[in-house]
Parts: structure tokens; C-alpha cells; sequence
């Protein structure tokens, strides 16, 4: 049996489809969720795609963060299971607090597009396992809210618990503290980041790497071996 | 010094996709008898020294021109009183 | 005073209607009495008026443009031509593609964000209205002076609203031009192109057949947006406190818009939807008088059932608002149900306002009054026409005669390397990577190439890998000096940029920026640019398949240079066999395709240097471009060359430093005999491209050119970090680098 | 009907960088003597009915849940006066 990982589908949601089409590259099995379904469909894992969901209007993410299908992905992340947000998706799982910290308007304000160098700091996520621990990757980056706030404290709390796990190499696309492009929750079901591995899972089109693709293999891998 | 200052709404006859877009999730959230929202921008400006007539003049040139564009937006020019509503 | 009724205005002739203050002339006011058979109602003349103007009637181009069809090259591409809200080509497997630019000039130098943002919003719904899923935008746009202030508030902001629109819809940008100018100083150019695609059994028209057939109004509420006209006459017919002013920009909503793509589509695949018209100029006006001219029957609008943001809105009001985000579509009566339930399932507001007739009238309603009873074809398609007076300015020859072949050349090494550095930093020559930047180009997950390569490119199949690419080009500074030719220079550009990646060009779009047709300087700028352009599609075999005309664009008497801007679609079997522009293999061949000839005439060179615009633009060779592209196309599908660039702007020094420093590889460069280094580096001849051929392959590549009589000559190696003209300077990439990406981030950043 | 306004400001510590891009426009548009800028959002609600306390009670509770984002963002509740300032 192969792994069903849903994606949620928000009005506004853009990469939707490509992270469906990323997961079938990385040999799984992609389901379509929509927000107003409290229904996961019974999927093994979620993906929460980029995009504008509401037009990233008032917030980014704090409109959908309110959908249906928010309070079943709340629910079960909490009992385990692997939620992963991509850029817009990031933002909502800040804003239903499944992730701590907050998303802001790039430091720059303005909407930045480009091939991002990252360091992979955290390998034992359900998202990370098929990445070496300080891994260097190219991933695309594409937003207009990417940058990551949070207090002191709670910035020196995921620094000591290893939850950072993703930082910018090179070059701060967006202003985000301590260079943080990614974090993860305490159990390590729970990832968000704002570059989009869903765009690097193909040597012709996107980004031309496939430096993305490890992300939907780790997640297979870890749910085959569950089952 | 004093704090000045400038709200910018959309013009009632412009389209308002933030504010609309907060009141259809109203219902949602269990917000009943809201019947209109109009999402704008507040600018504080910290003056340095009195704000007499002159300064206000200046400021609502400066709002005028540049923090609001006129041709779909107003806005507003105010002296900052102590708050009177409930503060987080 | 109270509501004007076609009855009322049958029994009341002598009303005299404020038809001046809505734009139209005393024979068109005249004519429209004389079509009625009586005085229009105000909701009437609200139709006619903003129908019959410029931007809705092409009055002043519609002679002209007739060319394009007469002219037209036999095509078996063409599924769908002029006329419709874009042009259709067919691209093979069964796939069809729509693509078509716009212009939204006006508004974005008003409001720069929203007006640019508003602009993506229209042409994308005239995509979707043709049962398309938009793929991809691009946005070929034209500032004022770079370091001159207002660019600083133009330019930034209709960037932002470009990106900020785009993005949030989810279509990769994924090319454009930036041009800066002087020219465009109180007049920007911001046109905005969309490509959409489908299955040829998916097109759909703007037509509105079958009697009983429901009228479905879609997406954003009416609110009192563009209609500054209107409310003239509202106020003339109510005089009562009325806003005073209505607002000339729209705030575009591209949320909504998004919702419109999704459930317009999914109504499409269940095949709920008999016509269909986004609302664009005019808005209702336009929607239903064109739906019901272009179907069988007749139509019945009930004015009452529209959704408004305002409540205050007249009748007259609500048929010319230009709201964005609004759709019209044409539904079975069985049907209506479905096709409401898929709108209330991606939260789009849905109303059936109206009903298709058996008669031929278009009636509407108001309060349960008749208040419009026309022939629908005589409001959107038998406007008023023009045949304005047009010569050949009296300044032209002149500025022929100003002969840029004739300005100092330099006369050292030295002032040759710093002149190409003048060049390669000069706003127009510039990366624009800060612009690019703010555009997403990834999204879809479809995109091959984007910016800064010769064409865009869209993988539409995954399996078999057929993709489509587009390129939008145009010069004003060459159709300055010579309209004719400058306009095919346009078009030859774009195609030749279009076959420098691979693809075959298919068929064309065009927008057409002039200044007042009224000026009979710029009548003959006009008239001739769309001759050259008819004519070079002829030769090049690329239909033209739709476009947009922009006319006043001027401040005061000054006109922009006259600047039609050529789209290019082409299609490629495999994307895996596309040609960037970047070198990557040290010790690969360069070769430069084509005649290098003395032609500085509007050349960048020209401009950067001596600030000079003068002479004649290159000369066109249109078999020679068709030829250049076969060759080019064949190599990219039999792998013989592994980048390409084509040489416009700048000439050939600029397309090496581009490829090298993309990348990352430099280049030696040994002047041809026969040529002097200047003109080899600077030339703008038409017609040429630069190639890196693997060794191995570079017998094959030579012959195929000395077989089919296309030149092509040695001129280097991929090789280093540096751009070395032997013999004459060296530049670092790294130099080149630094001075070509610092330009515009400190000019606007 | 009344209006009730939610003013919501991002929290003294946060980076404003549209504040401070406002700011660093002002010395070239010739205006001195602004020391600081921040800008934020304003909500106009308009309310069906009288705004009591408990209505006012629950816009509090809607700008602590939805119109701010409490982690970067205060916020104040205000039944809007009849101006007092300069209006355009
Ligand atoms: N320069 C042009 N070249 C070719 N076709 C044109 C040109 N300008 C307008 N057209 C065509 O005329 C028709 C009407 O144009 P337009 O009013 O811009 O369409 P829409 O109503 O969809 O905005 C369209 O089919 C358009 O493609
Ligand atoms: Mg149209």
C-alpha cells in the first residue's frame, strides 16, 4: 500500500495542484481536501499548499486558519499526525497557533521571487528524514508575507530544542529573524516553511533542481514503514 | 512631542475587497449584525515639538499628496487624545 | 423627475439628453435618433455612448485593422480569429491556445497599482471567457526617463500591482519588456498579454442563442466604478444629491477573480454554459448588447435582479459601471440550477438577470419599465466609423536625414570598452531582475522558461511534453523613425525570439499605443504601422489573431513615439528540447547567424551615447527572419546548438554579456574580417542570433546553414570569465555583473 | 446604526518597515521634524442596533481572535465620536 497524503484546497489556494503532482512524483497518493469539509478523508498526511487563500486579505492565513477542514487538521496534528505548510500554508499554521511565532510583510515590501539557498537544520521531522543534517538545498521562494517574528523567548526556545528547521543561506529573502525560513513542532509531525519544495521536484520545469522531492520522500517513507 | 495622526480610508464608492472579504467571515466566526466593514490604514507620526496650525497644515499636505492617494482614498488629520476605548 | 421609459421618450422628443458631456458627436447623437426612430432613453444613450467610443467602437482603427483579415496568410492553426474576446490557435494533441494583449495605460498612470493590477484582472477574463484555463502573463511596459521622479512613483507601483494581481491569481509571469523613454513620461505604456489554454472541443464564444435560455450575471457585486459619464446624465435625470463624483479607477479584487477562474471552468467541464462574456469597458452595456448581436435571438434584461454595491446606483449607472471581476453567461434553463450550485460552492455571488428572446431586440428593464428597446447590432457592432485624415509628417524626413550612421565612433579600445559598459548598465539595457523579481514565475509548475530568456515557455503536456511559448517586443524609437517598417520589426523581433527557443511561430496578438488619431501625424504613424505590420504577417505566415488599440496617448500635443507591441505565440513538440539563452559548456563554438550591416538608426548605441534618435531603423528581411528561425528551430529539435540569444537592442556585445553572465561562463570574442569591431559589437541588424555549438556537432550545424544559403560566422568560444573582444578589451562577468544589476535597483529601489 | 472603529498597530518591538519606508520618504518630500512613523490598519465597523457593552464586548473578543494577530499586533476598540480633525 502506498501512503494518502490530502491537500487542502482553500479559495485563493495556487499550488495545489503542483504539490498534488509532487506527490505522486515521489510515488504516493495525492487526495483533494476541501475547506469546507471537516473530512480528512482519512489521509496518513497533510499538506496545507501555498497560494493567497482569501487573497491573503486582512492576514495571510488568518481567514482559512477559521475553515472547517482547520478544526479536523488542528485536532489531528495535535494527535500526531504530519501536517506540512508551504508558504501560504506556513501562515495559516502560525495563525491557528500550530506553530508558534507569526508571518509579516517582507522587510523589502515587496513580493520576491527566486531560487533560495537553505540549510536543512533538523532531519528528524516526518518531513526532513531524507535530508542529510546541514544540508545545503536550493528551493524556489515566492512571497509577499515570508517574514517570520517571534518574541526572544520563544526564538531561544526553538533554537535550544533543535525546532529551527530551515534557515536562509547567503541571503535573507525577507527579514525573518535569525534567518529562519522554517520551523517545526515539538513532536515533529508539524512543519511549515515559506520556500516551495513543490517547485523543485523537476529537473525541466520550476526551479530546474530537484533538491524538493526529499520532502515527499520522507514523509512516504515514514508512513510506509508505519503501516 | 506629540502624536499625530493620519487614517485613510478607500473612498464608500470604491470597492473594499479586505473589508469585504473580513465581514463574509463574520458569520462564520459567529458574528452576528455587522452590517458593513471598511478595512484602511492608520499612520501615527511622532512630531518632534508643538503641533500648531502650521504643522498641521504641513501634515495634511503630506497626507494629501503621499500617504493617500486621493483619486480612491480620504483621510483624516487628528491630534492624538489619551485613549478612551478598551486598550490590549 | 422620474424614470425615462421608452414610452416617455417616445412621447417626449424634444428632451434634449446631455449627449455632448457623454462624448458623442452631434451626427453620432443624430444617428442614434435616426436608428430608434424617436429620442434614446437615458439608459439608451448610456449604451450608445459608451459603445460608440474610441476604446469600445474603434472608430478611428476599424478601417484599418480590416487588413489584418484581408491580408491574412492561410493558416491551419487558426481556430478562432478577430473578433471574439481573443484568438484561438490550435497547437496540436488536441490542444488549443488563446492568448491576447491589452492595454491599461490610462488608468496606471493615475493610479499605478491599481491601474496595472486591474489591467491583468481584464485580460485574463477575456481568457477564461473563451473556456480557457489562463497558464501564464506577461507585461510589456514603458516608463518615462529612468532618473526622472514621477517614474519612481509610476514605475514601482505598477510593478507591484502587475505582481500583486498576478500572483495572487496564480499565473506565472513569465515575460514582459521595460523601456524607458521620455517620451512615455506623462503616457506609460502598460499593456498586459494572457495565454490560456484548452481542448479544442472547450472553446467557447461570446454568443447568446436559444430562446429561454437563461442570462447569468457572475463574481463581483456593480458598484459605481468608471462611470463618470453616466452620472452626468443620472444627475440630469434625477437631479438630486448624487456622490458627486464618480471614480475613474477600479480597486481590483484578485481574490475574487480567482474564484471566477475556478468556477467558470468547472462549469465548462460540465458543460453548463451555452455563451459566455466577461464584463470589461462598458461592463453590462457591452455584455449584453454584444451576447445578443453576436447569438440568434433576441435578449430581456431585468436591470433590478443586478447584485449592487450601491444602492444608490441609476439604471444608467448600473449598464455602464466598469466593476471588475464581473462574468455574463448564457445557461439552459435546466442547467441554471447547476450552474448557481458550483457558484455558491467557490462563494461567487450568481444571478439570473435575464432571458434569450426569440425577437431580435434587446429589452431592459427597470422597476418593471422599459427603459432600453434596441437592435443590439446596432449598439455593438454598427458604431460610428472614421476615416480620419492622415499624411506624412512634415518633420519625418528630416529625422531620416539625421543620420545615425554619422555620429563619432569611438576611436580607441578603450573608449570601445567603456561605451560597452555605458551600454550594458544603461536603464534599457539593464537587468531587470528587480523588477522580475517580484513575479512569481514558478507557479503551476508548468514553466520552462521565463524571464530573462528570448521567449516564455509553458510545458501544457506532461507526457508527451508539449509546450507553448510566447514573446512580446516592440520599438518605438525605430517606428519613429519609420513606422512601416518599425511595426515589422516589432513583429520580427517577437518571432524571432519565439524560434530562438525552439518553438515554431504560430500566429500573433498585437497592441497598438499611438497618440491622437485626430493628429493626422499620427493617423499616418498608424496607418502605416498596421500596413507593415498586415503585410510582414503575410510573409511570416503568422495570422493575427487579436489586439487592442490604444489611441491619445500623449501629454498635451506631445505623442509617444508611435509603439506597437507584437506578441508571438509559438508551440514546441518537447520542452525538453528548448534552447536558453544561457552558455553553458566551455570551449562550445559561437557563431553568429545572419548579415551584420552599419545600421545604428535608433540603436541603443545611438540613444546611450550621443542621445540621439535620427536616421532609418535596420532594414527588414522577412525570408531571411523565416529562414533564421527554420534553422534555428531545427537546431534546438536535433540538439545541435545548446544556447541561443537573438540580437536586437544593443547588437551583438549586449546578447554575449547576457548569455555569459547568465551563464556564468565567459566568452572570446575575434572581430569577422570584413567588419570593424564597432560595428560588429553595436550593429543592430535584423535578422541575426548568436549560437553556442557543442563541437561535435558543429559540422552538422555549418552545413545545414551553407545548404540553405543562411550565413553564419565563427566568432568565438565559450571560454573564462571574462568577455574577451581579442585585440581590443576584456570585461570580468564579474564587472559586468556588478554595473548591469546595479542600475535599476538605484534608480527605484 | 453606529460605527465602531478597531485601530490595530503592530507592537512596539516589531520592524515596521512600511512606517519606516514612510519616514524615509519624508526629508526628500521636505518635511522635517517627524522623528517616527508606524503604520497600521483600521477597521471600520458598522454596527446594526445600539453598541452596548456586551456588543462592545464582543468586538473586543472579534479583534482579540481575528482582527489582530495578538503575537505581533495591538489593538483598541473605539465607538467612533463625530470628527474633530481636519477632513478631506
Ligand atoms: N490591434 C488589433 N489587432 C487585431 N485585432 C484587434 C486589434 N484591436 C482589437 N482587435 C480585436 O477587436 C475585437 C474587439 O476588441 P476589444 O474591444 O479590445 O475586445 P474586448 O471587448 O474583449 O476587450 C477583439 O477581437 C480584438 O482582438
Ligand atoms: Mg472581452
Amino acid at each position: 500500500m502506498t501512503a494518502r497524503i490530502g491537500v487542502v484546497t482553500f479559495p485563493g489556494s495556487l499550488d495545489d495542484r503542483d504539490t498534488q503532482r509532487a506527490i505522486r512524483l515521489a510515488g504516493a497518493e495525492p487526495v483533494a481536501l476541501w475547506h469546507k469539509d471537516k473530512d480528512l478523508k482519512q489521509v496518513d498526511a497533510v499538506v496545507l499548499p501555498g497560494g493567497f487563500s482569501y487573497g491573503d486579505y486582512l492576514r495571510a492565513g488568518a481567514i482559512s486558519r477559521f475553515s472547517p477542514v482547520m478544526e479536523s487538521v488542528v485536532d489531528q496534528a495535535k494527535a500526531g499526525l504530519p501536517v506540512l505548510g508551504i508558504c501560504n500554508g506556513f501562515q495559516v499554521l502560525t495563525e491557528a497557533h500550530l506553530l508558534p511565532g507569526a508571518m509579516l510583510g517582507n522587510d523589502h515590501l515587496h513580493f520576491i521571487c527566486r531560487d533560495q539557498k537553505l540549510r536543512v537544520e533538523n532531519t528528524d521531522t516526518a518531513w526532513t528524514a531524507d535530508y542529510t543534517a546541514g544540508q545545503e538545498i536550493h528551493i524556489p521562494l515566492k512571497n509577499m508575507d515570508g517574514r517570520y517574528v517571534a518574541d526572544e523567548h520563544t526564538l531561544d526556545m526553538l533554537e535550544a530544542e533543535g525546532r529551527v528547521a530551515f534557515r536562509y543561506v547567503g541571503f535573507n529573502p525577507n527579514g525573518s529573524l535569525r534567518d529562519i525560513a522554517g520551523i517545526t513542532n515539538e513532536a515533529g509531525n508539524v512543519v511549515g516553511l515559506m520556500p516551495h519544495p513543490e517547485h523543485a521536484v523537476e529537473p525541466l520545469v520550476g526551479s530546474g533542481r530537484t533538491d524538493g522531492l526529499p520532502f515527499f520522500t520522507s514523509i512516504l517513507k515514514k508512513l510506509v514503514a508505519a503501516s | 512631542m506629540a502624536r499625530v495622526v493620519v487614517d485613510v480610508m478607500l473612498k464608500p464608492e470604491i470597492l473594499d475587497p479586505q473589508g469585504q472579504a473580513v465581514q463574509r467571515a463574520l458569520p462564520r466566526l459567529g458574528f452576528e449584525g455587522i452590517s458593513d466593514v471598511r478595512q484602511g490604514k492608520r499612520f501615527e507620526l511622532e512630531v518632534d515639538g508643538p503641533v500648531d496650525d502650521a504643522v498641521l497644515a504641513r501634515i495634511h499636505e503630506l497626507a494629501d499628496t503621499f500617504l493617500a492617494n486621493t483619486v480612491i482614498e480620504n483621510f483624516t488629520v487628528k491630534v492624538e487624545e489619551p485613549a478612551v476605548g478598551a486598550e490590549k | 423627475m422620474s424614470l425615462d421609459t421608452v414610452e416617455n421618450a417616445a412621447k417626449t422628443p424634444d428632451v434634449e439628453l446631455p449627449w455632448a458631456e457623454l462624448g458623442l458627436k452631434k451626427d453620432e447623437y443624430e444617428r442614434v435618433v435616426e436608428i430608434l426612430g424617436r429620442r434614446p432613453t437615458g439608459a439608451e444613450l448610456a449604451m450608445y455612448s459608451v459603445m460608440w467610443s474610441e476604446h469600445c467602437s474603434y472608430k478611428s482603427s476599424k478601417i484599418h485593422l480590416r487588413q489584418f483579415g484581408e491580408k491574412a496568410p492561410q493558416s491551419d492553426a487558426l481556430l478562432v480569429g478577430i473578433g471574439e474576446n481573443a484568438g484561438v490557435v490550435d497547437v496540436g494533441q488536441g490542444y488549443a491556445v488563446t492568448f491576447k494583449v491589452e492595454s491599461h495605460n490610462h488608468p496606471s498612470y493615475v493610479e499605478p497599482y491599481q491601474g496595472a493590477a486591474t489591467g491583468v484582472g481584464g485580460i485574463v477574463r477575456d481568457i477564461i471567457a473563451m473556456g480557457a484555463r489562463p497558464v501564464a502573463v506577461v507585461d510589456p511596459l514603458r516608463f518615462g526617463a529612468a532618473d526622472h521622479p514621477d517614474t519612481k512613483r509610476v514605475l514601482p507601483g505598477v510593478v507591484a500591482g502587475i505582481g500583486g494581481y498576478g500572483n495572487c491569481l496564480g499565473l506565472p509571469n513569465i515575460g514582459g519588456e521595460v523601456v524607458f523613454d521620455a517620451c512615455y513620461q506623462g503616457n506609460p505604456l502598460v499593456n498586459a498579454g494572457a495565454i490560456g489554454v484548452m481542448r479544442h472541443e472547450d472553446i467557447h464564444l461570446a454568443k447568446a442563442s436559444g430562446p429561454g435560455n437563461k442570462v447569468i450575471m457572475y463574481g463581483a457585486r456593480t458598484g459605481g466604478d468608471g462611470i463618470g459619464g453616466a452620472s452626468i446624465l443620472a444627475s440630469e435625470t434625477f437631479d438630486d444629491a448624487k456622490p458627486s463624483k464618480r471614480p475613474a479607477v477600479q480597486v481590483g479584487d484578485p481574490f475574487q477573480e480567482k474564484l471566477l477562474i475556478e468556477c467558470t471552468l468547472e462549469a465548462f467541464a460540465e458543460k453548463l454554459v451555452v455563451g459566455i462574456q466577461d464584463l470589461g469597458a462598458a461592463g453590462i452595456s457591452c455584455a449584453t448588447s454584444e451576447l445578443a448581436s453576436n447569438g440568434s435571438g433576441g435578449m430581456r434584461v431585468e436591470l433590478d435582479d443586478v447584485p449592487l454595491r450601491d444602492s444608490t446606483l441609476s439604471p444608467e449607472e448600473i449598464l455602464m459601471s466598469e466593476s471588475q471581476e464581473r462574468m455574463c453567461a448564457v445557461v439552459e434553463p435546466e442547467k441554471v440550477a447547476r450552474f448557481l450550485e458550483i457558484c455558491e460552492k467557490w462563494d461567487v455571488i450568481a444571478t439570473v438577470i435575464g432571458e434569450v428572446t426569440d425577437g431580435d431586440r434587446l429589452e431592459i428593464f427597470w422597476h418593471g419599465e422599459k427603459i432600453v428597446d434596441v437592435d443590439p447590432r446596432t449598439v455593438a457592432h454598427e458604431g460610428p466609423t472614421y476615416e480620419r485624415p492622415y499624411a506624412r509628417p512634415a518633420w519625418q524626413d528630416a529625422l531620416q536625414a539625421d543620420d545615425a550612421n554619422k555620429l563619432p565612433r569611438p576611436s580607441t579600445s578603450d573608449e570601445l570598452k567603456q561605451q560597452v559598459l555605458a551600454l550594458v548598465s544603461s536603464p534599457n539595457q539593464a537587468s531587470k531582475k528587480w523588477i522580475t523579481s517580484q513575479y512569481d514565475h514558478f507557479v503551476q509548475g508548468n514553466t520552462v522558461l521565463a524571464q530573462p530568456e528570448d521567449s516564455g515557455m509553458i510545458r501544457i503536456d506532461e507526457e508527451s511534453g508539449l509546450g507553448v511559448a510566447i514573446a512580446t517586443d516592440g520599438n518605438g524609437r525605430y517606428a519613429k523613425l519609420d513606422p512601416y517598417h518599425g511595426a515589422q520589426l516589432a513583429l520580427a523581433e517577437a518571432y524571432r525570439n519565439v524560434a530562438t527557443t525552439g518553438a515554431k511561430p504560430l500566429a500573433i496578438s498585437d497592441c497598438l499605443n499611438f497618440g491622437s488619431p485626430e493628429d493626422p501625424d499620427v493617423m499616418w504613424q498608424f496607418v502605416e504601422a498596421i500596413r507593415g505590420l498586415a503585410d510582414a504577417c503575410q510573409i511570416l505566415g503568422t495570422p493575427v489573431t487579436g489586439g487592442n488599440v490604444s489611441l491619445y496617448n500623449q501629454t498635451g500635443e506631445a505623442a509617444i513615439h508611435p509603439t506597437p507591441v507584437v506578441a508571438v505565440l509559438g508551440v514546441i513538440d518537447d520542452v525538453a528540447r528548448r534552447t536558453p539563452v544561457a552558455f553553458s559548456e566551455e570551449g562550445q563554438l559561437l557563431y553568429l547567424l545572419g548579415d551584420t550591416r552599419e545600421e545604428f538608426g535608433g540603436s541603443a548605441w545611438s540613444q546611450v551615447v550621443h542621445d540621439h534618435l535620427g536616421g532609418l531603423p535596420p532594414q527588414v528581411d522577412l525570408e531571411r527572419e523565416r529562414l533564421l528561425a527554420d534553422i534555428l528551430i531545427s537546431a534546438s529539435r536535433d540538439g545541435m546548438v545548446d544556447a541561443a540569444h537573438d540580437l536586437s537592442d544593443g547588437g551583438l556585445i549586449q546578447a554575449v554579456v547576457e548569455s555569459a553572465m547568465l551563464g556564468d561562463k565567459g566568452a572570446r570574442l575575434i572581430v569577422p574580417d570584413g567588419l570593424d569591431a564597432f560595428t560588429f559589437l553595436f550593429s543592430e541588424s535584423a535578422g541575426r542570433a548568436v549560437v553556442a555549438v557543442p563541437r561535435s556537432e558543429e559540422l552538422r550545424f555549418t552545413d545545414m546553414c551553407g545548404a540553405r544559403g543562411l550565413p553564419a560566422t565563427r566568432i568565438g568560444v565559450v571560454d573564462g570569465d571574462a568577455v574577451d573582444v581579442q585585440g581590443e578589451f576584456a570585461l570580468s562577468l564579474e564587472e559586468l555583473r556588478e554595473v548591469h544589476e546595479a542600475t535599476i535597483p538605484a534608480l527605484l529601489a
